[in-house]
């Protein structure tokens, strides 16, 4: 029960939330960081509860038939990959939440659908049936709209649409698809695990291979379809795109592991060179495009263009290091990336600006607000010691080995993640300190208990990538042996 | 305690340093510095005691560290001579340094903080040393790299130090990736990488000649970029911003090393890869030539320094690239004292007198630190090669090395960098402690500002140093026995030349910089074009910014010109496109009653004639 | 005969109802509000009556021309709660001319008596009669506006419907001569037996008339007009009552239809349906007319289950049927309370709403939410099962252009969210939701969020009753 | 006289309904135009009634339901008409354009 409970827990607080007086923010704030302190427990719940060495690949299943004659249950269960992105999202959610604690703006309703795309986020990541594991996807991908609209900035409502346009363009593409996987199996359930067993001609895989594939692509920031994801990063309150980034975008890879793989083995197999070539285009496009950028958010959204493209080029590895690696750099991607926003938000949130060139010698007038930024930075450039090193690593090892040509593209897209990352760092927080941000407020042990936790899950898996792997390890497995 | 846990012990003490320093004692610089020279200590107690008992304990204790199936990476220490010689070298000079910055950063805001990313560096240079793993060595060689971007970039403020440390981190990223493809080639062609099991003849030969020559030639980039080799160098001068003592420990005894070291713990290898050392030898010649030249015309006595570690460096790879372990680790060890020494030095006539410009210092009075001076002294005969000294012995060695192997040609380079390495050192020395009144240099700009006096917790560094560079060059029959290497005796006869040569150099100093009322010009500027190469160091910093950072930006632009236009301009070429259809589109309900039903009418026509099938 | 009583109940009330309305509306002084207690109090009835003959099945009074089954019925509890739902918020008409007001429930209840009559008819003349009946109501309905627009809308409309509906009949005695029987079972019989090419344009000619209902392409051409024209609770009750009234009788013919061609038909008219109404609904600023547009483009999703020629398409058809008159309710409580000056809402008058009203602005955000099709309303699972019945029959094309135009949709659908909860209210009034307006939404605002996390029930009463077709 | 003769006089008589609805200018010229179309439907059923079904009661019957529901719409029509000339002061068809796109 206990992956019912994680779904429940924010809708729980969203309910709560709803009844809460509008003026009475502090409560309202207080309810989600407490279901968000909640789902972490929870999380580290079903962590330990996991057995990554049993030979059941999906764990703490639960079933209730929801429309039986059309072959719809309430199917959850996690394998090694869900434990970890339940991890994620639980994380994300509470230090997002933290991170709003200065709030004021119509309170209610922000965390309203903050915890609405939470609920829908954790319900993809849980769900075994191929409806639910959409319906969640819906979910979770709408709520962005309001909260880039109205809590954004800069071109907030040009973000807003075509973030949602876009990613509702991906859905066009996957629902097609996926209901014509539930009749030409035959089976008529909805069962992703039923599903996965059952054998499509290889002909079909191929066609219906890149719809899914493109369509989940779209919300992973895949090139030439990433276009949203940075325009809605910078419009994006602080919180928001640390959820966006850190665990939205994950949801679309996430459906490329569970969903497209496992049920068209023959399709990945197919179309995985294509799609290492564009993934590769991710990274080394993202890094080029970010090293041009201005805006504090521009660069990091580039750089989770980037960031993403070593994800989606793991993936396409269809080996069990590649994948191993994507599935562990998703995870130190997300928490990674949802640091950054945290710390430029708070920068943002006081200066009010976000052009680089506008700072100077920030660790000066804020070592500590600096040094998060920095850290996250580092993380970014893949310095070891951060996980998402041992990610990169892993995917790079996989890609050389596999195709040598995008591998070493892909490795020297580093360097240029290491141009535009120091860029940030020299400008901003190094060089002159400009007597401009004087009065600028370094951070309180409030406001750094959020981004510490994100550092300290970091530093964690950076020293010990064994966690992680040992989860994914056996899922990843099957996975790779499947195709 | 065994040998493994005195590894552990060795290597993360400093880490113990860091956190303390970073985290705990911000608000403590006192306590900070303390607890981070304390820890130092415990790693050079804990290092000495590794090589002490290194007899009764296995050489490398493994345990699993990071694994995926393809990649099963055991984290572990290896503790074999190499690595027992490196890791008390570098424990030694990292303690001597932070003693040193006690007194050198006296009242910097940063004092905390400076100490701490000492030991952040402390513990990823030792880490790095006595690595089982490539891929465990990698890693720490990555921190390595990171704890020297944030040691350069201390000073953030100064616009000069934030570029340099931009700089460093990414040309020798540039290294780097090339030597990451070449770790990962390797481990898909041996599917391990333990540094042990590498290097054993059987596993080299398992490797087919044209992917080993391969990864070989990848690996050496990492060394290139790390070590400040050409093309790769132009880093290091500019590393020079960071404060002195990190440029003793890091840009020229330690870090800048593990390049080299990385080259002699995989000297089997490079050994095997076939025609890799001819390669390495040409780099290292062109390197040695290259940094010794543009050394003769700097004013700045950091740069000086800073390219005679580049010049020093290739020397070794010289060493290294010619088949002699022995002779490359041997000037590894020389040189990591005297080159200590001499930035130690430099750094305390920058902290009396405020400058880094020699003629300045000269002028100031330099000569009345007379320690230092003697140090200075020691450390600079050191360096040229004077016998009895440290430098002397390994350069000799290497220069044997060459003989015994390879073509004429690159002994005469070595020669010529030799003689130009005893010139410049010379130089320096003249101009910092015998200024002359006939000058024809200019004074500097704008005035020195002091820091303060030299402390006794600088001199005592520079007292311990002065010590090992006249003394180590005895220790290489030891080294020899401990890095399992054959040692080179070279005979009188073959030194000759050499010493011949390093005097010449020494001589020529004098004239034109020692002698009384000398002139201070030096031979070189009689031929203006070179005078200007070497002052613009080859024009590589321009050529490289222009050529490549030109290039780089130039396609970033056509990135962000392609994301804006073309992907962006789509997206919403596509959006504005369909909301014009919609405007058409409800202009087709033009109001006008008749034209609906004749539409539907028309279209009912349609479809009769459709389904009827006529 | 007491059984046939109850049998037909759910008919009877509502023409009893109108009875009493039109009684009470004759007297010297009429009171609107009497007339509207009771049209409510006989439409809740009606809603009972129909709960209670759920699962019956017979032929009351009528045997063989009239038929009571679970699909009859379900349609009719569908309808006389859709029903309920428009009387619910019709207290108020400030949009129909002040001496009509009295009337207006008259022609609901009567138009709604059509439209039961229409599911339940199994022979042609009924339907043909049935169908009138309920047009006849709504022509009067846009007619009662207090605007010179409504009177325009109203002379196409009629002058449209009645074309469309003499159409109708020509192709009905075109059938009636290739058949020679008015009864369903025996067209149903001469349809399989083969296709006689005048049969077959007579079906065609007959179905322009009930896709004219359903208001699709190239049938459409009245829809934005009336809903632009009609007041305002005039037009929810077309946009909900009448809708599933037509999608009812569409079932039962599409049941009959052979396949083949017609499926390429409808598979066509759906296309043009979806793009013309997407695409048009772009331009829109009028809401109501916004959401005739969207309509015309629900009609061509709905064309997607039609064409699947399938149970499962005929079960999606009419759960998304309920869904979809549930969600009209549920937006035009809110659009009817905006317009209560009698001017039409738009988006210039929706800004702000959710200052003015977060419970309107919430109502209505479910709404469009509906319609659009995002979980966890009942929109996304209607439309899940209408593409899947597409897709059942192969049409991967066919769902993928469905699905891109509800992405084009769902730009018009933001900027009315937009427009609600970014734009700010500057001055405009407070929305006040009466008692009776909140009732209706928040019963439509639970169907809708009801049936969109837990379909099964109705799923499966949709799948019974299109099981009992053809 | 066979059955093809009544049938296309019907045909005719619907077109010639369909015609005047498509190109008359005044809307109760529309309206008539629908009223000849009925009644073109109307000749079918009875002539159908007489040839095909051979049944003398059903197609009369409708008939008599056209007619009534004929008289019905026409006078919903022409109510609806006469307040719509009220509101534009024309009962031309070219006029009610103020609804439109």
């Amino acid at each position: 029960m206990v992956l019912s409970a994680i779904i429940l827990t924010p809708l729980a607080a969203l309910f709560l939330t709803l009844l809460i007086p509008a003026r009475n923010d502090k409560a309202i704030k207080a309810v989600s960081a407490l279901a968000g302190a909640v789902t972490v427990a929870l999380a580290a719940y079903v962590w330990f509860k996991f057995d990554p060495y049993s030979t059941a690949r999906y764990q703490l299943v639960e079933r209730v038939e929801w429309v039986p004659t059309f072959g719809i249950s309430y199917y959850l269960g996690v394998d090694g990959i869900g434990v970890l992105m339940t991890m994620l999202n639980a994380i994300v959610f509470l230090t997002g939440a933290l991170s709003m604690w200065r709030l004021e703006l119509r309170v209610k309703e922000y965390f309203a659908f903050m915890l609405t795309l939470v609920i829908g986020v954790f319900g993809v990541f849980v769900s075994l049936d191929l409806f639910f594991f959409f319906f969640f996807y819906e979910v979770a991908v709408l709520p962005m709209y309001p909260l880039i609209a109205v809590w954004g900035s800069t071109r907030k409502e040009y973000a807003a649409m075509k973030l949602t346009l876009y990613l509702m363009a991906g859905s066009a593409l996957l629902f097609p698809a996926l209901l014509s996987i539930y009749y030409k199996s035959g089976l008529n359930t909805f069962d992703m695990v039923a599903l996965s067993g059952h054998k499509f001609s290889e002909a079909y895989q191929i066609f219906v291979y890149p719809f899914i594939y493109i369509g989940f692509g779209v919300l992973a920031g895949m090139f030439p379809v990433h276009g949203w994801s940075p325009t809605g990063h910078v419009a994006a309150p602080t919180a928001v795109s640390m959820l966006h980034a850190g665990v939205l975008m994950k949801l679309g890879a996430f459906g490329i592991l569970r969903v497209a793989m496992p049920l068209l083995p023959a399709g990945a197999a197919y179309w995985n060179g294509p799609f290492a070539a564009l993934a590769t285009c991710n990274i080394v496009y993202g890094a080029l495009v970010a090293l041009k950028q201005d805006d504090f958010k521009f660069v990091i959204g580039f750089s989770s263009v980037s960031h993403m493209g070593i994800v989606l080029l793991g993936i396409n590895m269809l080996t069990i290091d590649g994948m191993g690696g994507a599935v562990f750099q998703m995870f130190a991607h997300g928490v990674m990336t949802a640091l950054f926003f945290s710390a430029v938000g708070f920068i943002y949130d006081q200066a009010h600006t976000r052009d680089i060139h506008e700072f100077g010698g920030l660790s000066k007038h804020v070592p500590i607000a600096s040094a998060f930024f920095i850290i996250a930075g580092l993380c970014g450039m893949g310095v070891p010691g951060f996980a998402s090193f041992w990610a990169e690593l892993l995917v790079f090892i996989a890609a050389v080995k596999t195709m040598p040509l995008f591998g070493v593209l892909a490795v020297v897209g580093l360097i240029i993640s290491a141009l535009f990352m120091l860029r940030v760092l020299k400008h901003a927080f190094f060089g002159p300190a400009n007597p401009k941000w004087q009065g600028l407020r370094d951070v309180t042990a409030w406001d750094a208990l959020p981004r510490a936790i994100l550092i300290a899950v970091l530093i964690l898996f950076g020293f010990i990538p064994r966690l992680a792997l040992a989860l994914i390890a056996s899922s990843v497995r099957a996975l790779a042996g499947g195709i | 305690m065994s040998s493994g846990t005195l590894a552990l012990l060795c290597t993360h003490a400093p880490l113990v340093g860091c956190f303390g320093a970073l985290v705990v004692l911000r608000r403590a610089p006192r306590a900070a510095a303390a607890l981070n020279i304390l820890a130092m200590l415990a790693s050079l107690g804990a290092a000495l005691a590794i090589f002490a008992g290194s007899n009764h304990q296995p050489p490398t204790i493994i345990s699993l560290w990071l694994s995926s199936e393809g990649v099963p990476i055991s984290f572990g220490f290896l503790l074999d001579g190499t690595n027992q010689l490196m890791g008390i070298i570098v424990a030694l000079i990292a303690l001597c340094i932070q003693v040193y910055s006690l007194g050198y950063m006296k009242g910097d805001p940063g004092y905390a903080r400076y100490f701490g990313l000492h030991g952040l560096f402390a513990w990823a240079m030792l880490s790095f040393v006595y690595s089982a793993n490539l891929l465990q060595a990698f890693v720490f060689w990555e921190l390595v790299g990171l704890a020297s971007f944030l040691l350069i970039g201390f000073w953030f403020e100064k616009p000069s130090a934030a570029a340099a440390a931009k700089k460093a981190f990414v040309m020798t990223r540039i290294g780097d990736v090339g030597m990451f493809i070449g770790l990962i080639l390797l481990l898909s062609s041996t599917s391990t990488l333990d540094i042990a099991q590498l290097m054993q003849a059987s596993t080299l030969a398992s490797i087919p000649d044209a992917r080993l020559t391969l990864i070989a030639l990848l690996l050496f980039c990492g060394v290139v970029g790390k070590s400040a080799q050409f093309p790769l160098h132009t880093w290091l001068p500019d590393a020079m911003e960071g404060p002195t003592p990190v440029s003793a420990l890091l840009h020229s005894a330690t870090m800048v090393a593990a390049g080299v070291f990385l080259y002699a713990r995989f000297h089997p290898l490079f050994v095997a890869a076939e025609g890799v050392s001819n390669i390495v030898l040409v780099i290292a010649i062109i390197t040695a030539i290259l940094a010794a030249t543009i050394a003769m015309v700097q004013r700045d006595m950091k740069r000086v320094l800073a390219y005679s570690s580049i010049s020093q460096l290739a020397f070794m790879l010289l060493g290294l690239g010619a088949g002699s372990l022995y002779a490359g680790v041997f000037h590894l060890t020389t040189h990591a004292f005297f080159k200590a020494l001499l930035f130690l030095c430099a750094g305390a006539y920058i902290h009396q007198i405020g400058s880094n410009d020699m003629v300045t210092m000269g002028r100031q009075g330099a000569a009345k630190l007379r320690l230092v001076s003697a140090g200075l002294v020691i450390g600079a005969a050191a360096l040229a090669g004077l016998p009895p000294l440290a430098g002397f012995f390994s350069k000799e060695s290497i220069l044997a090395a060459l003989h015994g192997a390879h073509a004429n040609a690159f002994v005469y380079g070595a020669y010529l960098a030799s003689f130009l390495t005893a010139y410049y050192t010379f130089r320096m020395v003249f101009l910092v402690l015998r200024p002359s009144d006939k000058s024809v240099l200019p004074a500097e700009e704008h005035e020195p500002h002091p820091h303060g006096d030299v402390t006794g917790s600088m001199k005592l560094p520079i007292a311990i140093l002065t010590v090992g560079a006249a003394a180590a060059g005895f220790a290489g029959d030891f080294i020899a026995k401990l890095i399992g290497a054959k040692a080179l005796h070279p005979t009188y006869g073959e030194m000759a030349p050499a010493i011949g040569i390093a005097l010449a150099g020494v001589i020529v100093a004098f004239f034109e910089f020692g002698r009384k009322d000398a002139a201070q010009q030096g031979f070189i500027t009689r031929v203006g074009a070179l005078d200007t190469l070497f002052e613009r160091k080859y024009y590589l910093d321009e050529i490289y910014d222009k050529v490549a950072g030109g290039l780089v930006s130039l396609i970033a632009s056509v990135s962000a010109v392609v994301e804006r236009g073309v992907l962006d301009g789509t997206g919403d070429l596509a959006g504005n496109l369909t909301i014009a259809t919609g405007d058409a589109t409800a202009r087709m309900q033009s109001g006008r009653l008749q034209l609906y039903i004749g539409s539907a009418v028309l279209l009912i026509v349609v479809f009769c004639y459709f389904v009827g099938g006529y | 005969m007491p059984k046939d009583l109850l049998l037909f109940g759910p008919e009877l009330m509502l023409l009893g109802g109108a009875l009493l309305v039109f009684i009470a509306s004759i007297a010297k002084e009429p009171k609107s509000e009497a007339t509207w207690g009771m049209a409510l109090l006989a439409s809740f009835a009606a809603v009972g009556l129909s709960l209670l003959t759920l699962h019956e099945r017979g032929a009351p009074f009528f045997p063989g021309i009239y038929r009571v089954d679970l699909f009859s019925q379900l349609l009719k509890l569908g309808l006389s709660a859709l029903l309920c739902g428009v009387i619910l918020i019709s207290r108020n008409l400030p949009s129909v001319r002040p001496s009509a007001r009295v009337d207006a429930p008259l022609f609901l209840l009567l138009s709604t008596v059509g439209m039961m009559m229409l599911v339940s008819a199994t022979e042609l003349l009924t339907m043909y009669v049935s169908l009138e009946l309920s047009a006849y109501g709504l022509y009067i309905a846009v007619a009662l506006s207090s605007k010179p627009r409504g009177s325009e809308a109203a002379a196409k409309y009629v002058l449209f419907g009645a074309t469309s509906s003499a159409i109708t009949l020509y192709g009905l005695s075109l059938v009636y001569g290739t058949v020679g029987s008015t009864s369903m079972v025996k067209l149903s019989g001469a349809l399989v037996a083969g296709a006689d090419p005048l049969l077959m344009i007579g079906m065609l000619l007959m179905f322009a008339g009930l896709l004219f209902k359903l208001a699709l392409v190239p049938f459409h051409y009245w829809a934005p007009d009336a809903y632009e024209g009609a007041p305002h609770q005039m037009v929810a009750f077309i946009a909900s009552v009448s809708k599933l009234g037509a999608v009812g009788i569409v079932a039962r013919f599409a049941a009959m239809l052979p396949g083949g061609d017609s499926a390429t038909l409808f598979i066509a008219l759906s296309v043009a349906s979806m793009a013309l109404g997407n695409l048009a609904a772009l331009a829109q600023t009028d809401l109501k007319r916004l959401i005739a547009y969207s309509a015309v483009a629900h009609a061509g999703y709905l064309m997607l289950g039609y064409a699947a020629m399938s149970k499962t398409g005929l079960a999606a058809v009419i759960f998304y049927g309920m869904i979809y008159g549930a969600s009209s309710v549920l937006a035009f409580v809110v659009l009817s309370a905006l317009g209560r000056d009698g001017e039409n809402p738009t988006m210039e008058s929706i800004s702000g709403l959710y200052q003015r009203s977060p419970l309107a602005a919430l109502m209505m955000l479910v709404a469009i939410f509906t319609l659009a099709g995002i979980p966890p309303t009942a929109g996304f699972i209607g439309k899940w099962y209408l593409f899947a019945a597409a897709l059942q029959r192969g049409q991967f094309w066919l769902v993928l252009v469905a699905a891109a135009a509800s992405t084009v949709a769902l730009y018009y659908y933001l900027q009315v969210v937009k427009a609600m909860y970014l734009a700010p209210p500057e001055d405009r009034p407070r929305v006040e939701l009466t008692f009776t307006d909140s009732l209706a939404g928040l019963a439509a605002l639970g169907f809708v969020i009801f049936y969109g996390v837990y379909p099964a029930p109705l799923w499966e009463l949709a799948q019974k009753a299109a099981a009992l077709l053809g | 006289m066979t059955l093809s003769h009544f049938l296309l006089v019907a045909l005719a008589l619907f077109a010639l309904g369909l015609y005047s609805v498509l190109t008359r200018r005044h809307l109760i010229g529309l309206l008539i135009g629908v009223e000849l179309m009925l009644n073109a439907a109307s000749i079918n059923f009875l002539a159908f009634d007489r040839f095909v079904v051979k049944d003398p009661a059903t197609g009369q019957i409708i008939v008599l339901f056209i007619i009534g529901l004929a008289a019905a719409e026409a006078a919903i029509a022409l109510s609806i008409i006469l307040s719509a000339y009220r509101a534009h002061r024309s009962a031309d068809v070219d006029d009610l354009d103020e609804l439109k796109n």
